[in-house]
């Protein structure tokens, strides 16, 4: 890789280098006029994470444009580590769920434990205690031992991080499905609760503050990990073997211990965790939303392996890092915090006020763009719609009504599906009581957690059911709300809003891109009349594999608050002799 | 009879963070010596007689006994004549 | 009565012995740093779960050479009750202050859920409360549980009554569905489960909760003699 | 410079679970011919030149490497000239 850093410009233009690390024609011509110059290798690498889908959202900002927002106790929209929502007493629930995809695919257990290791990171970057994780999970179907493999591990993953880093693993839910045996999906949530006065932004203001580097040394493990995954899965994605991601929960839990304990310290002006793209991306977001630029000496940042270049160190997605904005002075305040939890940080640039994100490496500036081109400017694609034509043959069928003759036969057949089964195997092995405020676990509709000190309580689900939105995406996104407020409302709580992971298949076929668009009609409207703003979520595109897309799975993370630890109800029949209703229609 | 030994180390590039604890720990304990700890894993087995061993070893490694993903693995095979 | 809540860098269940003490017991707890040499002004010692340096190499092994380990061992000797509860029984086990040693469960898995404890000794200062053969609902969460000793060992145990609490049923392996045991001087207990997780009705049970309270009233004796 | 090799294993009378599953997943796929399967770790060291190497490394493993209540260890120590 480090004689690539001998490629000039020039040669980057004329043999189409960019097209390998992800940028189109089109989108190389304009990362050059934003800059005004042809582009060196490092800079291509730049625009080309920050352009990927997974951090640009190019194909889907226009849909989440929909979303209704605001309300009267959103604190925090999107746009954050996490949204935040306001619960009274001065205090506030944060939350936000991610997709681990195409990592978990590759390598199932590393891939799903650093799915969570990420997830935690953005709710703890905000200044917020992370609670519980929550987790949505999709499979082929468990005859193939293939899946049953990818199956276990994630399992192993999830638990064997969340487990370690101490936060409860409190609900989720688990579906088999062909779709999906190429290319599982796993969605992490976290939930936190934090004070408003704790409340962290990623934000590098205050020119000549110092940005510091926390947490694990740079490797050279998941370089371009945004890129992949914003591409379709391929024999060539498994020979990305350096691609992979190793967690270290035992890191992780340092690491947020330490960073609540920095929010604290009046020292911080701004944190954000290395997620996708690493140091690109936390780097020119942090510059970017506070209107500033910022200077990196790459030089300092700590690296676990020799000779790494500037290419190498800004796109690596090593785990458990995080990027401080630190008042200048008094970068020792936090380096004592650090030192009582083993860690430390470094010095590795300044804010400054000129708008760019410049790199230097070896005493040589490296890189030198505007911030807002690599963050703001990246294309925009209004996709080609088209209704598949399987959606118009369904429409064109009778109406079909099963006819059950025996009843408990129908029963048992039903019982024994994977996806109806019940999951215990799974929510064993995760610890669903690690921090005592379990008062309902897996196995009811949502799980009902209390808030020490209070008489209140938070209830929080997944839901998506993909059949339905694979039948019709608008009403099957309606239904995917409607099931998360339903299953909170059970629980006693009022929802008060909803977290999204939009789980799709390729966006540049005009087919998916009719349900994306027709299925976040069908959620955006069923916040809006529940009246659950969605404060937050993910999109992970192109879960396909030769040519067979996964359904449409936009995952729906909703919490919602019981205001008297006596309204908390469960699932479960309680009695002999109580009364069975139904209510609705 | 065959006495086999495997062992299976994390790639070069791949992050060992138990690896690094338990050189932080001998740090703590004085053996400042110490430069790098790797952890991996040692498998022995024990096969009865079987054609192509070498080959179902290799075989048994890559498709078990190692996660090619991310480790590396070797391996030695001794013939042990039962007596 | 104080007590002491013993943080390693990875113990994740410090908080939950701390409320449990505090808000369940109602009595005097602190937390103590794994680098403190001293736990002189300290009347128990609470080891907590979780995953002490990530539980790397072998649940437990590394936490043993923490600095705090000094004194909680002297702490021991003294004749103070001392109480580790997973993460903190793999402590005393590779620290040499209960014998044997823990293997990964059985099922190779992590096993968390509540489970039903038999009390085998209720004469030691923990169990005092309880009555032999009283059965508690108290939950586990490990992936390393499965109790190893050799048969000396485990005939030793078994004849001095150092078996304190049994799993009902086989949990994750453990020789003799052993779920906890005491020293030879009854001050020191480890064991599997949580009774920390166990001190409110409202989290499912609180039969944990008489664990604490039996430490307590057996301190308030012994204080009002020796005073 | 001295490069060191540790093997852990459980002891002989020690059921070894881990083991147990990778026989049992074996003959699953067929090997039938396993009849043994142990699993230990294999630790990998370099040590700066110090004195004693042979007596510090067998410290380390009795003290932290191995747990010698359910384990054995041996090691090889191989001194490596730096070029
Ligand atoms: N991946 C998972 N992680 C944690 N808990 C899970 C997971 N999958 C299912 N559960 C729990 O199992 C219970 C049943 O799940 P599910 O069958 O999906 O029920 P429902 O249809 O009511 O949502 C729920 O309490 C859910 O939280």
């Amino acid at each position: 890789m480090s004689q690539r850093l001998e490629v000039s410009p020039a040669h980057i233009q004329e043999e189409k280098l960019y097209l390998e690390m992800g940028l189109t024609e089109e989108e190389y011509a304009r990362a050059v006029q934003k800059v005004g110059r042809p582009l060196n290798f490092t800079e291509t690498g730049l625009f080309a994470v920050m352009w990927s889908e997974h951090c640009s959202y190019k194909h889907s900002k226009p849909l989440l444009k929909k979303f209704p927002t605001t309300g009267t106790h959103v604190l925090q929209g999107p746009g954050e580590g996490a949204g935040i929502i306001d619960i009274g007493d001065e205090q506030a629930v944060v939350f936000k769920i991610e997709s681990h995809n195409h990592p978990s695919a590759i390598e199932p257990y590393e891939g799903a434990a650093t799915g969570v290791g990420g997830i935690l990171r953005d709710v703890f970057s905000m200044g917020a205690r992370p609670i519980a994780l929550l987790n949505s999970l999709r499979f082929g179907e468990l005859t193939s031992p293939k899946t049953r493999y990818l199956f276990e591990q994630v399992v192993a993953g999830i638990a064997g991080y969340g487990n370690c880093v101490g936060v409860p693993t409190v609900g989720g839910e688990v579906h088999f499905d062909a779709c999906y045996a190429e290319n599982p999906l796993v969605n992490a949530m976290c939930v936190g609760l934090i004070n408003h006065a704790d409340i962290q932004r990623g934000r590098a203001t205050g020119v000549g503050n110092t940005v510091m580097y926390i947490g694990a040394a740079t490797g050279r493990d998941g370089i371009h990990g945004a890129t992949f995954a914003s591409e379709e899965l391929s024999e060539a994605s498994e020979q990305q073997r350096p691609a992979v991601q190793v967690g270290d929960p035992f890191m992780e839990k340092l690491l947020l211990e330490a960073c609540l304990e920095i929010s604290q310290c009046d020292a911080l002006v701004g944190m954000q965790d290395m997620g996708a793209a690493g140091l690109t991306s936390s780097s020119a977001e942090m510059a970017s939303k506070a209107g500033s630029g910022i200077e990196m000496n790459l030089d300092a940042v700590p690296q676990r392996e020799a000779g790494m270049s500037a290419y190498e160190m800004m796109l690596s997605e090593s785990q458990e890092r995080m990027l401080l904005v630190v008042k200048k002075g008094r970068e020792h305040e936090i380096e004592e915090i650090l030192a009582k939890w083993q860690l430390h940080a470094v010095a590795v640039g300044r804010v400054t006020d000129d708008k760019r994100l410049r790199l230097l490496h070896h005493g040589e500036v490296v890189a030198d763009v505007p911030v807002d081109a690599l963050v703001e400017d990246a294309p925009v694609y209004h996709s080609e719609s088209r209704v598949p034509s399987y959606y118009k043959e369904f429409q064109a069928m009778a109406q079909y009504v099963p006819e059950v003759t025996d009843h408990q036969e129908t029963l048992r057949s039903l019982l024994k599906q994977p996806t109806i089964a019940s999951k215990e195997w799974v929510y064993e092995q995760y610890d669903h009581m690690v921090q005592t405020n379990t008062v309902v676990a897996p196995g009811s509709d949502a799980a009902v957690l209390r808030i020490r000190g209070t008489n209140k309580a938070l209830a929080m689900t997944t839901d998506c059911n993909a059949r339905y939105l694979y039948l019709d995406p608008k009403i099957g996104g309606q239904i995917a709300v409607a099931e998360a407020a339903r299953n909170i409302v059970c629980s006693g709580a009022r929802p008060l809003g909803v977290t999204d992971c939009l789980n799709y298949g390729n966006p540049e076929r005009p087919e998916i891109f009719w349900q994306l668009e027709q299925s976040t009609d069908g959620l955006s409207e069923a916040c809006r009349v529940l009246e659950t703003p969605v404060i937050g979520g993910n999109v992970s595109l192109y879960n396909e594999r030769s040519g067979m897309a996964v359904y449409p799975t936009p995952v729906v993370g909703m919490v919602g608050l019981i205001s008297d630890l006596a309204h908390i109800t469960t699932q479960h029949v309680q009695t002999a002799g109580d009364i069975v209703y139904v209510i609705g229609e | 009879m065959y006495k086999v030994k495997v062992y299976v180390t994390l790639r070069e590039s791949v992050l060992d963070p138990q690896g690094g604890a338990v050189k932080q720990a001998l740090h703590t304990m004085a053996y400042n010596e110490v430069e790098t700890v790797r952890v991996g894993k040692y498998i022995e087995l024990s096969l009865t007689d079987v054609d192509n061993v070498t080959a179902r070893v290799q075989e048994m490694c890559e498709k078990l006994l190692a996660n090619t993903v991310i480790e590396d693995y070797r391996y030695e095979v001794e013939e042990v004549v039962s007596t | 009565m104080k007590f002491a809540v013993i943080v390693f860098p990875g113990s994740n269940c410090d908080a939950d012995m701390y409320y449990a003490i505090r808000d369940g017991l109602k009595e005097e707890v602190a937390y103590v740093h794994y680098t403190e040499r001293s736990l002189a002004p300290f009347d128990a010692v609470l080891l907590p779960g979780g995953f002490s340096y990530g539980d790397y190499l072998r649940a437990g092994a590394i936490a043993g050479f923490a600095p705090i380990m000094a004194a909680v061992k002297q702490a021991a000797a003294e004749g103070k009750p001392v109480l580790g509860v997973c993460n903190g029984f793999q402590i005393l086990l590779e620290s040499g202050l209960l014998p044997g040693a823990m293997k990964r469960n059985r099922q190779l898995k992590f096993v968390c859920r509540t489970t039903e404890l038999i009390v085998e000794n209720d004469a030691i200062a923990f169990t005092a409360g309880y009555t032999r053969g009283q059965k508690l609902m108290i939950p586990v969460a490990h992936g390393e549980g499965n109790y190893e000793c050799d048969d000396e060992t485990f005939a030793r145990l078994e004849a001095n009554n150092q078996i304190v609490f049994r799993y009902a049923s086989d949990v994750n392996g453990s020789k003799g569905r052993i779920a906890g045991i005491t020293n030879e001087t009854g001050n020191v207990l480890g064991m599997m489960p949580h009774p920390e997780r166990a001190v409110a009705s409202l989290l499912g049970s609180d039969d944990g909760l008489l664990l604490f309270q039996s430490m307590l009233r057996n301190w308030r004796e012994t204080h009002v003699t020796t005073a």
